[in-house]
């Protein structure tokens, strides 16, 4: 717990002197939004429509976005090798790591999502479905883009090679996210997807901490 | 890379590896700090394999990467040690004016230079009690000072029965009649 | 633990085993594949709803349980291989991986040119298709990351952990058309209750797979063979083997 | 207990609640049908509890049984249409394209498309799902009567001779 505590306040201290590694990827997540419509055409009904997956599709990017500097300060500057040598509880620094890489780059995605909402010109109980599955399914994207980032930290080529590994593990997210919005802009019930994104969330929390620990454990090894 | 090392360490000893640019002296700091695995052969602390002891417990590793975060101060290194590495609860602010720092405790690292960065990054000898210490190149990057203060700091640890294991071309037989010394031989 | 598994551990013993299995491996696979094929795909008698676009099952259906058979094997050998450290597991893991990749890119074409008369479509976004596409993606995610570390240690231990928590996918593959309403059949001869398929096209349905499961050990083994050669080439047992072989062939020449 | 152990023990005992939390929220998605679409009935008369009701120009999936009789084809193009129902309602969906094989009259299957009017839809994509048995037609014939084979329909491709895969009358000279 002591050590949730320090990695958490060294990961926010980081945060708050490194703001283009936090802002960078919301940004490029507004721009990219603001292309679509330029791109298809503001045609209201086609961009109400094929809105969710947009929204998906940038949120997961710009999550990607982010992913690569996880933990690759860490290992450049030796602090991973000086906690993995001294057996510190390593499983609280990745958890640490993980929230705080949630709270910074998928909380504010929440937070404007209202903004997007009205840009893509969708009604208020589309909206309401894209903030439960972004609640939902960004925790998971999160988590799934550590495991990348900690699966390719010594590797040559690791940026690319992390979306190539990661980016599949989102396709089921991705079908059962926009399917939900889907619905719920069909005016169907779409508890039954959120169901099955809160479980691959649950089966994500408790798994993939593990797996980022011994990947980390590797790379330093 | 290396075949055929064997060597013991007792409490109270300093052990100095020495060898040519690209021996093996790095890697087999790493084995010794059970980072990597020998391909043949054992780790053995208090005459168990390190992996089924307390030996990660005992052990305080520095390698030649100093684990300073360039934008972090040294105070905040200094606090995020404590926590994490379970250190002695200590002034920050007298550890850093002990290394020579007095004054420089709010700035970022990145503006230090690299024997002050080197500093900050040894500090966690004066908040650890752990036993064995292993240090890869700690005399890198430090003026003369500096490196009197560590090998005063080293005798004091010596002294309360801890070890050392570490890597450097610095003679020590002067300060340290005591200690040992693992030639490693480049073999092709 | 596993004190059984050390002497097949050691590079050596396990080259020679897989030098004695190949050869036997391989006549039993073609025989099978053979028989199976051309019983399958010429004298079983037609579907009474599908006709004759049925029998691609006799490829698809062999190749998509073995590309997750293949999976599951190179997750044991990767479990191994984490845990107890065999580095002939971590061989083993980049052995079985392209074989896998290509049964399951077998499986989603024949899958492919069977939905489009059947279903209607080519392909549909559904949990059984979805799921079988991401085992191909998992299984190049295991070769591309072996490949890309300079250290080829930390390369194979990262993909042996990637293809362990790819794992997860497997119950979902096989479970996908049960769980969800999907376009996919149901499963026809995996289910615990009497396989819903006529005696007439089971038996060469049966003999295809067997024959898949034989070429696909045939191929780990062969492929297995190359990768001690290549990662022992400097150890003293293989230079002995290849001096000898040299002799034997100088000595049949003269 | 030392600190050590009792942060594993911490660590393993919400592992598995995360695990017991995932397995429960897969069965309650599982009791839910995911894969929604509407059926002739609820087209009509609303869906759940507030009666809602599509409106014409929105994207929908429907589902039924095809009604037997009522597949209409154009003679030149591919056009055709067909009634589904499914308890009582009739909707009529228009279509082009090529129908899959295993589109029978009698039989269930999906249309995605968007709604005309009140009971029209246009689809864009016809889907028939079929089972998992598998027999030659003598034996489908002799378990099942001739249940999955309308009698003039013994051989699926001679049913549809616009639409049918090629194969399928070859495979019904074979048979005889």
């Amino acid at each position: 717990m002591v050590m949730f505590k320090a990695a958490f306040v060294r990961e926010w201290r980081l945060l708050a002197r490194q703001k283009a590694d936090w802002l960078n990827p919301l940004m490029f997540f507004l721009i990219v939004l603001t292309l679509f419509p330029l791109g298809i055409g503001a045609k209201p009904n086609l961009l109400a429509e094929i809105a969710p997956g947009i929204i998906w599709i940038a949120a997961l990017l710009s999550v990607l976005l982010g992913a690569e500097r996880l933990f690759k300060d860490d290992f450049r500057q030796g602090v991973l090798e000086q906690l993995v040598a001294a057996d510190e509880p390593m499983l609280f620094y990745v958890l640490a790591k993980i929230i705080s890489s949630w709270c910074s780059t998928a909380l504010p995605l929440l937070l404007i999502s209202p903004l997007i909402a009205l840009l893509l010109g969708l009604d208020a109980t589309a909206w309401l479905a894209v903030l439960l599955t972004l609640l939902l399914g960004t925790p998971l994207l999160n988590l799934l883009a550590a495991l990348g980032a900690a699966l390719t930290l010594s590797a040559d080529k690791g940026g690319i090679l992390l979306a190539l590994l990661i980016l599949p593990l989102y396709i089921p997210l991705l079908i059962f996210a926009s399917a939900a919005v889907d619905n719920a802009s069909l005016g169907l019930d779409y508890s039954g997807q959120l169901a099955v994104l809160s479980a691959m969330l649950c089966l994500a929390l408790a798994l993939v901490p593990l797996a980022v620990l011994k990947a980390l454990k590797l790379n330093v090894g | 890379m290396f075949e055929a090392v064997n060597l013991q360490l007792a409490a109270g000893q300093l052990l100095q590896i020495g060898g040519k640019n690209g021996a093996g002296k790095s890697s087999l700091l790493r084995i010794l700090a059970g980072l990597a695995r020998p391909d043949e052969g054992a780790v053995l602390w208090q005459h168990q394999p390190i992996d089924d002891s307390d030996f990660p417990q005992n052990l305080c590793f520095i390698g030649h990467l100093s684990g300073v975060q360039p934008q972090l101060t040294a105070l905040e290194h200094l606090e995020f040690w404590q926590a994490a590495f379970g250190l002695q609860p200590a002034d920050g602010y007298r550890v850093l004016a002990t290394l020579g720092l007095a004054g420089l405790e709010d700035i970022p690292c990145q503006l230090l230079s690299a024997g002050q960065q080197r500093r900050v990054s040894l500090a966690r000898l004066w908040l650890t009690q752990r036993l064995l210490w292993i240090l890869d190149e700690p005399f890198t990057a430090l003026d003369q000072s500096a490196i009197v203060l560590l090998q005063q700091k080293f005798t004091e640890h010596l002294s309360r029965g801890g070890a050392i294991i570490l890597t450097t071309h610095q003679p020590l037989t002067q300060h340290f009649p005591e200690a040992q010394l693992l030639e490693l031989a480049y073999r092709w | 633990m596993f004190k059984w598994l050390d002497p097949y551990a050691k590079p050596e013993t396990l080259y020679r085993l897989c030098g004695l299995w190949f050869p036997w491996l391989m006549t039993a696979a073609f025989i099978s594949l053979l028989i199976g094929m051309v019983w399958g795909l010429a004298f079983t008698p037609a579907d009474y709803q599908q006709g004759d676009s049925y029998r691609i099952i006799h490829i698809h259906v062999p190749a998509a349980i073995w590309s997750m058979g293949a999976y599951s094997s190179m997750a044991i050998a990767a479990l191994i291989a984490l845990v107890w450290q065999v580095k002939a597991a971590q061989w083993a893991i980049g052995a079985i991986a392209p074989i896998g990749a290509v049964f399951t890119v077998i499986a989603l074409f024949t899958g492919a040119a069977w939905g489009k008369p059947m279903w209607g479509t080519w392909w549909v976004w559904d949990a059984r298709l979805t799921s079988e596409l991401i085992l191909l993606f998992l299984y190049l995610g295991v070769i591309a990351l072996s490949g890309a570390f300079a250290d080829r240690q930390t390369g194979a231990k990262a993909s042996a952990l990637l293809a362990l928590v790819g794992v997860v996918n497997l119950p979902i593959i096989h479970f996908s058309v049960e769980w969800w309403n999907t376009l996919h059949q149901g499963a026809t001869i995996t289910k615990f209750a009497k396989p819903s398929i006529d005696a007439s096209m089971l038996w060469p349905l049966l003999i295809s797979i067997l024959a898949f499961g034989l070429w696909l050990a045939a191929l780990t083994c062969l492929r297995l063979k190359t990768a001690i050669l290549q990662n022992e080439q400097h150890r003293p047992w293989v230079r002995q083997l290849v001096s000898s072989s040299l002799k034997s062939s100088v000595i049949k020449e003269g | 207990m030392n600190p050590r152990r009792k942060q594993r023990l911490m660590a393993v005992s919400a592992i598995l609640l995360l695990l017991s939390g995932a397995v429960g929220a897969m069965l309650y998605a599982l009791q839910e049908n995911v894969d929604l679409f509407y059926t002739p009935t609820q087209l009509l008369e609303g869906f759940g509890k507030d009666k809602i009701k599509p409106v014409p120009g929105q994207r929908l999936r429907i589902g039924g049984m095809v009604v037997p009789g009522s597949v209409k084809r154009d003679e030149s193009t591919l056009k055709v249409s067909f009634d589904l129902v499914d308890t009582g309602p009739i909707v009529t969906v228009h279509y082009e394209g090529i129908l899959p094989d295993l589109f029978r009259e009698g039989q269930g299957i999906v249309a995605q498309g968007t709604l005309l009017d009140a009971t029209n839809i246009e689809a864009t994509e016809v889907l028939a799902k079929h089972d998992e048995e598998y027999m030659p037609p003598e034996v489908a014939e002799a378990m099942k009567g001739i249940k999955h084979v309308p009698p003039a329909k013994t051989y699926p491709g001679k049913t549809y001779p616009a639409t049918s895969a090629p194969v399928a009358p070859a495979a019904a000279e074979v048979q005889q």
